[in-house]
């Protein structure tokens, strides 16, 4: 048994990434031409509605992200991190969730997010610089984002340790990048989900590059393999692909919630823009590597198959527009709308209990504020979400 | 009454809260059968059972992080840290998620854990085991650190610590572990002193030393050593390193106007500095001279056959006492 | 003379040391082709090729720790940390390995690493991003801690960390990435100041304002608007945070008998702690008035639309200013 | 692919550790009777002088262990970390070093340091607490202690890096425990090492407990598997065979050399005592466990096989009875004997340059000092070692 492994593993390292642009095996159920197709592990029944509605989903979510990055462009952002390209992962996983299911995510998974009824305008918020988030977490099932690579993987594996104790029947997404795979905590919570058995569903996006890094730096084999590596199930799944997404995370959820512990899914999919608006690929990749994923898109292959099946008449397809439109819309005018926070609110929720020190620098603060101006107050709208 | 040992205190205040809180957990390196390397979670596994008293993987930032998601869930998880030179592989977890995560939540959560750390010099150990790391959480905005010195002390902290809707860092001095005090096991909760008040142990006219944890004996047997000589010392047992309780600690520096500052860390950006810049600051016209420091070494802990010398001791104590009453 | 930012400093200063020395190595995330997320190391592996200029995984322990190994095997890194808030995974690395190993090994081994940071805020970046951790650093013993706040220091103090054969912290003001200035290339390093002097930036008799690293330009302002008041204001640039250049730094304040310390970190166990417990202990007679501290405060850092009220500016230093002449 | 290998994986998850005392598949030379086996990977031509060395060797580092836990007893040491049961382990992949090899230790590899040639009074004296252990790393290519654990792991991929770099034709060998690979640090290891291709051996010695925590609270699955999730190859060798660590650790040695990359070696063996003199395994561990290891004593079945081969007679062993005892005789004279630090040496070797803090300390220390005592000296002692 240990030669085997071990002469397995040295064909494994020979082996290596596949050289970039090659196709890998994975999991699909869509082609990319929007094709359907039966995959023998993951079959999966889904109605026109449903199919229609993943359709808006991907639609939608990247007309946030496409008004968001417009929004920065203007100076109205300090930064966005754009999901382009990896609409159908979010998608896909972020549908496969179950009410009380809950979700840790990274900086980047506005399409989950939107999935788990977050209004967009948190999201644009935490960019914007009014806040870090602003939503409540437990409201949502939906963690706020991390921006520490990988931190998130271990709130996320507790989360669910605990969820195992109340004997719950839920499980728990925890999202992160290719990147992340090298973070010791992402390994760390790899170790603690294994021995505990917790009900979590390693959910990595691998979109090729961490900023200008690509995934050949970040290890030698395919990264689903990494669970083989502490005992549990990886799979790699098309991530362009939102029915294979779907599928895959929900099996995988549904065996965390019925005791079998965690599954790593590697989504395979593309960063199609720069890493945020403020980076440049062009110093690091090729756009030939670009067009080629291209060819790939999340919507375009929903798209192409319910035209042709004809789940979907161009009257769908223009009202989800104008449903798009409508959202941007909102979007941008609540963006504009976003007052700075008052300067005193730093010193709050800093603790739950009663801090001399805060309260003492605040005191200060304000009489100092006072011989200047008077704060400003903060307002809120009521929002359009995709939740339950 | 019963007589208790310091780490018979935290075992005890385990033990209670854990009784009176089925959410709290108690999770860390061999704290279930073995009951802990110095076995002060001794029991609490056999009594509460595998799913409350954890054994994790040695991994000290999946012990926080996975405490943080317990605590997000509605658990009450106290970490131990087997010792402290090994909570630095959690520090990010510490410092960037414990510490920050309800601020960047606008209050919506809160994270009630508390970390436990067994620290400081004294008991002839190697490497990493004699470490006074209580600076690095004191300047970190949304912890809580606390220090025990006594038996008493650790069994009120200890609860008071894991009922803070707050991360609190409590620290336990090891080389203390096994003094013994009277426990009064009538008292409630919420007759011991708040766990932000400091304690002014021993008062005294002529000098104000400030100690915590390890060092409040040593500054005691300073104070009793000094009389003799016919110095009058005020002990103030700081208890809170953050927040700091400078009501009293002020009170005692305006009283005396002279303050030494004893704990074992390094000097250099150790707790002194902030009490010497902020008694300063506050009490500025009434010191008679300059707050002093009595500190370890601005040097990695030393071999232990050479700690004594490396450690603050009663006679250091006393040459500061005497510089300061020189001014 | 050229004129050159500060970015553009501490890419030329490691251009030079790579070039004199084929030991050195830059490492960390995105420092090859992309040049680093501030270019900093713009144009590095294209000219010296990607084995002396290394894109790592994407994990901070792991670039200090093989960054220890590479120079117990004789080469000379300089890793980067992309942001301030992202050096806490390497905490321990940081702080038990790269500060302590020198004198486990009874001084047979040296461990020349820096560690670059860029480190503050006022640049509009999400949580995480605008950090001062200096405090951590300047704590623990066996690490050296310097801060440049322009671009001629960029330069020579890149240099001159590289140099160091002991582990040095070295910190770019990100902010002032952009600030320019003239650099006269024709001068050797050895004609630049000592990497741990600080230095007088403007002279004064009224109030002396210490700053390092981004606040020191805000310093100099604040003493350009307070000379319009009459207010004379002596400036110190710290430069060294670990160790300090006391020397420097209590001439001035015997001179000027005030200080006010400025930094953007929080003031709870800050550098501006330190500096007040030693300048009022080594100056204790000379002080008019107690060391004032202008500091962050001791709150996890805000969204970035409230970040300017956090970060000191010239007008709370002014108010300081004000604070310490009433005295 | 995918999905093979997410089968496999969920195979090998549910196949778990095995439960303890069973026998796992590991490679072996030597059965624990003394018998000489062979292995399709892994051949091992040995000189009888080279297997009588090995058989000193084993009791040699036995006998100092012993001494120094005698000396603890007697209060001569702080504490101490006893290799008992682990000998065949260090030996072998000591032995399999090339001088111009490297090796990072934890703090119980004293048959490695007795290997390369480091004074057992170096490990004494750590342990005594006058140093942190005394010997020049770079003389014996033997890197000091390391307590945090898994830290010392990182160093040695650095160092790998760095051998590669010179085009050295060396390699690295790295040293942990079974516990330390729950570690962020040793992943992160396994994760550079492999994408850097760096020449290092991952040797863990997994003595199945971690202070008082059995294996199981690490891991799920035999630990030699986790190098599969990293893309290197993982080896399972008897750790209580000389002759099969000696054998493995070459091939795994020749193998980075050759530019083939890391390996992991789990040894697996057994910690026959106490985790240090401070611990009480009565605790948490059956003695039973412990008497089914006694028959797999790692230096029983040298000396049955070489009084089996007639490679050694009674004169052999006697002579190194003999030469045990006046090692043992020596180290403790030389603990006795070992001063402790002058106070003052507090502050040296804390930086390389000039440190003003550091200096006026020690100057103000000396003068308070001055006021009771002079400080005592230091003595050294020439000594025989294993080494090169
Ligand atoms: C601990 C830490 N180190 C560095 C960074 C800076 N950083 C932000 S995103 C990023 C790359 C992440 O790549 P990946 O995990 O693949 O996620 P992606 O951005 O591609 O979605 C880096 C290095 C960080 N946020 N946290
Ligand atoms: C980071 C860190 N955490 C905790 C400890 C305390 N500790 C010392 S040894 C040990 C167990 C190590 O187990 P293993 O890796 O299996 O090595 P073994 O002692 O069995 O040789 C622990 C938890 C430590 N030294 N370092
Ligand atoms: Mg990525
Ligand atoms: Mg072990």
């Amino acid at each position: 048994m240990s030669e085997n492994a071990a002469g397995s593993a040295r064909d494994t390292a020979a082996g290596r990434v596949p050289p970039r642009g090659s196709e890998p095996e994975l999991v699909q159920l869509l082609t990319p031409e929007g094709e359907r197709v039966e995959h023998p592990d993951y079959s999966l029944e889904i109605a026109d509605d449903e199919l229609r509605a993943l359709y808006r989903d991907l639609v939608l979510v990247r007309r946030v992200d496409s008004e968001a990055t417009a929004l920065q462009r203007q100076g109205e952002l300090g930064i966005w991190a754009s999901l382009l390209g990896q609409e159908a992962a979010q998608v896909g996983s972020g549908r496969a969730m179950a009410e009380d299911d809950y979700a840790f995510p990274t900086y980047r998974e506005h399409g989950v997010a939107w999935c788990r009824g977050v209004d967009p305008l948190n999201l644009l918020g935490l960019f914007r610089g009014v806040n870090h988030g602003g939503w409540d977490p437990n409201e949502k099932n939906f963690h706020l984002y991390t921006i520490v690579i990988g931190a998130q993987t271990l709130h996320a594996t507790g989360y669910a340790m605990g969820m195992q104790k109340d004997g719950a029947e839920s499980a728990v997404i925890a999202y992160f990048g290719d990147g992340a795979t090298s973070q010791g905590d992402v390994n760390e919570a790899f170790i603690y989900a294994s021995v505990f058995n917790a009900p979590v569903v390693f959910f990595c996006q691998n979109n090729q590059w961490a900023i200008s890094e690509p995934i050949e730096k970040q290890t030698r084999i395919p990264l689903y393999q990494r669970a083989m590596g502490f005992g549990f199930p990886g799979v790699r799944v098309d991530g362009n692909d939102v029915l294979a997404v779907l599928a895959v995370t929900r099996a995988a959820l549904q065996n965390a919630r019925e005791g079998s512990g965690p599954t790593l899914v590697e989504a395979y999919t593309y960063r199609m823009g720069a890493h945020t608006t403020s980076d440049d690929p062009t110093r690091y990749r090729l756009t030939q590597e670009l067009e080629s994923w291209k060819l790939k898109d999340p919507i375009e292959r929903v798209k192409a198959y319910l035209v042709r099946t004809g789940k979907a008449d161009q009257a769908y397809f223009d009202g989800v527009e104008r449903e798009a439109d409508e959202l941007a819309a909102y979007v941008r005018k609540g963006c504009l709308e976003m007052s700075d926070p008052d300067p005193l609110s730093i010193f709050d929720h800093v603790y739950a209990e009663r801090h001399p020190l805060v309260e003492e620098e605040r005191e200060q603060f304000a009489t100092y504020l006072d011989t200047f101006q008077s704060a400003d107050g903060l307002e809120e709208a009521a929002a359009p979400t995709g939740g339950h | 009454m019963t007589i208790i040992t310091l780490a018979k205190g935290v075992n005890m205040g385990l033990r209670a809260a854990m009784e009176a809180d089925p959410k709290v957990l108690v999770m860390g390196e061999d704290v279930g059968k073995l009951g802990g390397v110095f076995r002060v979670t001794d029991g609490l596994q056999k009594d509460f059972g595998e799913d409350r008293v954890i054994d994790t993987p040695l991994a000290e930032s999946g012990i926080i992080g996975t405490a943080i998601g317990l605590a997000l869930r509605g658990y009450r998880p106290v970490c131990e840290i087997q010792f402290d030179g090994f909570v630095y592989p959690a520090f990010d977890q510490i410092v960037s998620q414990l510490a920050k995560m309800r601020a960047r939540a606008l209050g919506y959560i809160s994270l009630p854990v508390v970390v436990r750390i067994p620290v400081g010099g004294g008991i002839g150990a190697v490497e990493h085991h004699s470490e006074s790391n209580e600076a690095y959480f004191a300047h970190t905005a949304g912890l809580r650190v606390v220090a025990c010195s006594n038996p008493v002390d650790a069994y009120f902290m200890t609860q008071q610590a894991i009922a803070s809707d707050d991360p609190v860092i409590l620290y336990e001095p090891k080389r203390r572990y096994w003094e013994k005090a009277d426990l009064d096991e009538s008292l409630a909760l919420e007759q011991a002193a708040p766990l932000h008040s400091a304690r002014v142990l021993r008062e005294g006219t002529d000098v104000t030393v400030i100690a915590y944890g390890p060092m409040v004996k040593t500054a005691m047997e300073a104070a009793t050593a000094a009389a003799e000589e016919g110095q009058d010392i005020e002990v103030v047992d700081l208890r809170s390193l953050s927040p700091l309780d400078t009501e009293t600690i002020e009170a005692s520096a305006r009283k005396t106007g002279r303050v030494v500052v004893v704990h074992e860390a390094p000097g250099f950006l150790g707790m002194g500095s902030e009490l010497a810049a902020r008694i300063t600051e506050r009490c500025f016209f009434s010191l008679e001279a300059p707050v002093l420091r009595v500190t370890g070494f601005d040097t990695p802990y030393p071999p232990s056959r050479v700690e004594e010398e490396y450690l603050p001791d009663l006679d250091r104590i006393l040459d500061a006492v005497d510089r300061s009453l020189s001014y």
